[in-house]
């Protein structure tokens, strides 16, 4: 494959492209509210009115407001609609050519799409993820070929670590830092790992970009495969996400058969193998240590770290390991420069991020924002409030191992320290929205019954200090805690906290540790009179 | 290579490069807790009772898998450290059955030790009285995993020195378990070569050689770092 | 100086707390002189008196009537020591919790292992109900010092409550088993 | 957790219905060149072509790739995917993600509970349900969600769902 072929190619796409389209999300929530039953009735349509040659019915990835889906959209015009039934098929080939059409339509001025600033997501409803060609089009890969040819690898690492671009799996370390680590780290092989065990529940942004972008993902990975001299890698997805790894599997297949991954890319010395490996429904491999057990194929049980796996990681090898939305970034800081990316989002937190809205939010869906963007433009504003009108009482970040933020605290930017700040954190992007009737204590417990379960066991203060909140959660919301209570939970938070082996246990007394501050109230209440006398 | 030097309580310590900061810190003359290290095996750095606070470090580290530097500032026993060893000791007494009353390591066992060590008089949980089972399968060994601490020194024992890797452990968080083979009577194991050193390995009474009763299982785990200079010096 | 009121109560053990207590032998005599013993299954009492300085509980909450004293001992008492460890831990008393809720217990002892025509007592007021789960004596009540041991030997129990008669800071071993 | 019996049926059955599965699944590990390193990708497998991973194919798979057999079950019983027993004929997941949760899903796990007499976990002594959770399917778009016989099922509704899974298990009775 030659620079010139690849041109070619989206020359092809564009010039064969229908004026009058019709795009189908073919994502995995809208799939679930019958999306491919709705392309079928499009189809059927289009060929009894004679005009399937005029019109190109597209799958493509997700387009955002799943909560409303399935959605379709029709070019040229743009128009989106929701809640769509496939009895709306005739409806929808009328409005393709400005006919009369009572489906529900989004206003695409509402600010959850001008609100947006879309870098990971671009091609996410625009392109159908199982075709190569589609994402060739869109200017796929050629990135790849500048990167091969016309930089260094330490010219790419500098870029990446101008760029600002930290860590989007949560904990927000420099990417260019790591990448540099791996880079000089000796080692007779290298290897670089896609971290996709996308574990948090309520959160669904990886899947997304690998269902909609999986090339995006992949480009990504090759660069930095080229910049710290790995030859192989690795996806690690979670076995829950099928539709993502069937279309990772045929992203990877595409793109071997076009030169574009494998020996000798783009002509050049550089070669470059990615396989999949599928996870087995289990948190705690979302770290990165227990990762590398589980590819190893033991238990995915994290170890101490140092060493650091960019140093000592897959069979002891220097291993970079990135989550999909950080690889996803990485073609579009290279293509516009680091100056660009880093003149987006704070001081400290550069760019854009990903975030999964869901729970008690009209707008449910997959959005993507300018970091340092405050909550309350996120749930008030793009969210769009709470469906039935209840007041907006917090907003969980970071899943289990984040916290809640009440709605007095709403104007908090969204940065890794502003959040850090008000006890939670960045996390991989989930945000659960709750209102005034949601239970505070029972949030608690349920995240630390999510620990529990996900507990790898190897360490004392995780394996038996989770369970042990668990009970003493569960006892204070029976109305059977004591005041001594609180002060065992707080201890064994602290404990676990500051003993823990690996992120999980540290991590996990986040939400309780969180929600005792904010909602300290609703703990009291439990415990019944003889506190309520002392507040 | 020059010998590194540091400072454990106050005191000032030389140790060779590339020494552990836990024989560092014994080799001064400091008892520090420790449950899943064993000398002879590999470390794991899963029960947490010797971590110690370094300064400039932001979490505390394990001193068992620690590797000591010049001028490293350490303090191995600070009241949050030993509050911590403390709920550790009390959160292994919740989780399982032991009663030492009624165990046949008592007064040559590793926990009951560590309990006296760190002062734990009292356990603030809730016991979780947990009905696991005994296997005495085995002509020679039992196990009761009523005992089990989950330190996993028998299963390192047995892939590390052994070399047959009878043991695992099966399951997860807290419902793990030691397991021989497809965890099966332990009788029936077909990998087992009934060395015994997992019962050497074994910090509780948790496997125990038949025949014994309570207070009769001597604890002879050092035997372990033995077996391995024996093997390295081809005695 | 007044004597000292000291109790001492009998709960879910099998009394080996005391057998070690008077293996104090000759000291029992000087700690006569200086205390007073107001409440013991080894001594002529019916009820516990108020008042008391120090009461030691040996054995675990297994009934309703180890709740019911070990509350009233509280309320009557300065110090409380969990006195042994069946107090302190629950130790063999408690060996049957893994069985389950007490009516498990009770048909396995009184039907399921009996002869046949078991019957389970049951007689509110006259025989103790037991409880669904053995617990250690401070899951019911605040406890102020822990004696372990099974049961702890007689200098160790010396050494207790002579810290705690002289007002000194107690500093006794812990040593389970 | 296993049941010897059934296992025994149904690796009898599958021996008498002349299954070439064994072969797929030494083709497989052909695949990996038998290395240890494939365990995971082996047992996913395994349990994709038998439905679930028996002690004999534990002790298969740990034969091929020359690994303990601990080691091979320490790793089947780490991972929730991976499970030892047979499943019921019908299988619905509830998943009880964040999202899910916020939005009923342990009311509606309750309710098939009490409707199909099986925990959450198991499967019925008649081997015609399975009730599983999940601890978050990523659908939370679309919350709540339940996975029925492999059809995801967005915003689940409480009398929907168990009308559908009472039709199912009394069509057939």
């Amino acid at each position: 494959m030659e620079l010139h072929e690849l041109e070619a190619i989206a020359e092809r796409e564009q010039s064969q492209r229908a004026r009058l389209r019709i795009l189908c999300c073919a994502a995995a929530g809208c799939q679930a509210s019958g999306s491919l039953e709705i392309k079928r009735r499009l189809e059927t349509v289009l060929t009894a009115a004679g005009k399937l040659a005029e019109v190109d019915i597209m799958p493509v990835g997700c387009m955002g407001l799943c909560g409303h889906g399935p959605l379709v959209r029709i070019e040229p015009s743009g128009e989106l609609f929701e809640r769509v039934t496939p009895a709306d098929a005739e409806e929808l080939v009328a409005a393709l050519e400005g006919g009369p059409c009572n489906v529900p339509r989004c206003d695409r001025n509402h600010p959850f799409f001008t609100r947006q600033l879309p870098i990971v997501l671009r091609h996410c409803g625009q392109i159908n993820p199982e075709r190569i060609e589609d994402y060739i089009a869109v200017g796929g890969y050629r990135t790849l070929y500048h990167v091969i040819h016309e930089m260094t690898p330490a010219e790419v690492i500098n870029a990446i670590t101008r760029s600002g671009l930290r860590g989007r799996g949560g904990a927000g370390y420099p990417t260019g830092l790591k990448w540099a680590t791996v880079a000089k780290s000796p080692g007779e092989r290298k290897f670089v790992v896609c971290n996709a065990d996308e574990g948090d529940p309520g959160a669904f942004m990886d899947r997304s970009v690998l269902e909609s972008d999986p090339h995006l993902v992949l480009e990504g990975m090759a660069i930095a495969a080229y910049a710290v001299g790995a030859e192989q890698g690795f996806i690690y997805v979670r076995g829950e996400y099928p539709l993502a790894i069937e279309r990772l599997q045929k992203a990877i297949v595409q793109a071997r058969r076009l030169g574009l991954l494998g020996a000798q890319i783009f002509e050049s010395g550089f070669n470059f193998r990615i396989d999949i490996r599928v996870g087995a429904g289990a948190f705690v491999c979302g770290e990165e240590t227990a990762l590398i057990a589980s590819i190893e194929g033991r238990r995915g049980q994290p170890r101490p770290r140092p060493p650091y796996p960019a140093e000592s990681g897959l069979w002891g090898m220097p291993t970079l390991i990135n989550n999909v939305e950080t690889f996803a970034n990485v073609t579009a800081i290279i293509e516009n420069g680091p100056e660009w990316y880093a003149s987006i989002g704070t001081a400290k937190s550069k760019g854009t991020k990903v975030f999964a809205l869901t729970g008690k939010i009209r707008n449910t869906g997959l959005i993507e924002v300018p970091m340092g963007i405050s909550l309350r433009e996120i749930v008030e504003e793009i969210g769009g409030g709470t469906p039935d009108g209840i007041p907006v009482k917090a907003v969980q970040t970071g899943g289990p191992s984040g916290g809640c933020i009440p709605a007095s605290l709403f104007d908090t930017p969204v940065d890794y320290e502003s959040l850090a700040a008000v006890g939670s954190i960045m996390g991989s992007g989930g945000m659960v929205v709750m209102d005034e009737h949601t239970n505070m204590v029972d949030v608690a417990r349920f995240y630390i019954e999510f620990c529990k379960d996900e507990s790898c066991g190897k360490c004392i203060p995780c394996r038996v200090g989770t369970v042990q909140l668990f009970n003493l959660l569960t006892r204070l919301r029976n109305g059977q805690g004591s005041g001594n209570d609180l002060i065992e939970i707080e201890a064994l938070c602290e404990l676990m906290r500051e003993t823990s082996l690996c992120g999980l246990g540290q991590s996990a007394p986040n939400p309780v540790m969180s929600t005792l501050h904010y909602f300290r109230h609703e703990y009291e209440r439990l415990i019944g009179a003889e506190v309520e006398h002392g507040s | 290579m020059a010998a590194k030097t540091l400072t454990i309580d106050g005191h000032l310590v030389s140790a060779r490069p590339g020494a552990m900061l836990l024989e560092t810190i014994r080799e001064a003359g400091i008892t520090i807790p420790t449950l899943c290290h064993l000398d002879g095996l590999s470390d794991v750095g899963a029960c947490r009772l010797c971590l110690v606070e370094i300064e400039g470090q932001r979490r505390l580290q394990p001193a068992c898998m620690t590797t000591v530097s010049e001028g490293m500032v350490v303090h191995t026993n600070t009241p949050r450290l030993r509050s911590y060893r403390r709920q550790i000791v009390e959160l292994l007494f919740a989780e399982r059955n032991h009663v030492c009353a009624v165990c046949v390591a008592s007064g040559n066992c590793e926990l009951q030790r560590l309990a006296a060590l760190v002062g734990m008089d009292h356990v603030r949980y809730e016991y979780m009285s947990v009905a696991y089972p005994v296997d005495i399968s085995h002509p020679r060994f039992g196990i009761d995993h009523n005992r089990c601490v989950l330190c996993t020194r028998c299963v390192r024992a047995c892939d590390e020195i052994e070399g047959v890797h009878t043991w695992d452990v099966s399951g997860r968080g807290i419902d793990s378990r030691v397991i021989t083979d497809m965890n099966q009577p332990w009788g029936t194991s077909t990998t087992c070569t009934s060395c015994g050193k997992c019962q050497l390995a074994c910090p509780t009474g948790a496997i125990f050689p038949r025949g014994v009763t309570v207070g009769e299982r001597p604890h002879a785990s050092e035997r372990i770092a033995l077996i391995v200079e024996a093997r390295k010096q081809r005695w | 100086m007044s004597r000292l009121r000291i109790a001492t109560i009998w709960l879910g053990g099998c009394s080996g707390c005391h057998m070690s207590l008077l293996d104090l032998d000759e000291w029992l005599i000087e700690l006569a002189a200086r205390a007073e013993l107001v409440y013991s299954p080894i001594a002529d009492t019916k009820h516990f008196p108020p008042d008391v300085d120090i009461t030691l509980i040996e054995g675990a909450i297994a009934n309703d009537e180890h709740l019911e004293l070990a509350r009233t001992a509280r309320r009557h008492s300065k110090i409380i020591v969990s006195f042994g460890d069946c107090a302190v831990t629950g130790n063999v008393t408690a060996l049957r919790n893994p069985l389950g809720p007490s009516q498990n217990v009770l048909q396995q002892v009184y039907i399921e292992h009996s002869d046949p025509g078991g019957v389970i007592p049951y007689e509110p007021g006259i025989v103790p109900v037991l409880l669904d789960k053995v617990v250690p004596v401070h899951q019911v009540i605040p406890v102020d010092y822990y004696l372990s041991g099974c049961p702890p030997s007689a200098p160790r129990i010396r050494a207790l409550l002579e810290s705690l008669i002289e007002g000194r800071e107690v500093a006794v071993d812990v040593r389970f088993g | 957790m296993t049941t010897p019996a059934t296992n025994t049926d149904v690796d009898r059955s599958a021996r008498v219905a002349g299954d070439n599965r064994r072969k797929i699944l030494e083709a497989t590990m052909k695949r990996f060149q038998y290395q240890g390193d494939a365990l995971i990708e082996v047992l996913h497998k395994a349990q994709e072509l038998y439905g679930f991973l028996s002690p004999e194919l534990l002790s298969e798979v740990a034969q091929r790739l020359r690994l303990p057999p601990s080691r091979v079950y320490g790793v089947a019983t780490f991972y929730h995917f991976f499970s030892l027993a047979p499943q019921g004929e019908h299988t619905c997941t509830i998943c009880l993600g964040t999202a899910c949760y916020v939005r009923g899903a342990s009311l509606l796990l309750h309710e098939l509970e009490a409707l199909s007499g099986v925990k959450a976990g198991h499967t019925s002594a008649d081997g015609r349900f399975s009730l599983l959770t999940a601890r978050c399917l990523g659908a939370c778009g679309i919350a709540p969600a339940a996975v029925l016989d492999g059809e995801v099922i967005g915003h689940a509704d409480r009398s929907d769902l168990t009308a559908r899974i009472r039709a199912l298990l009394g069509h057939e009775e």
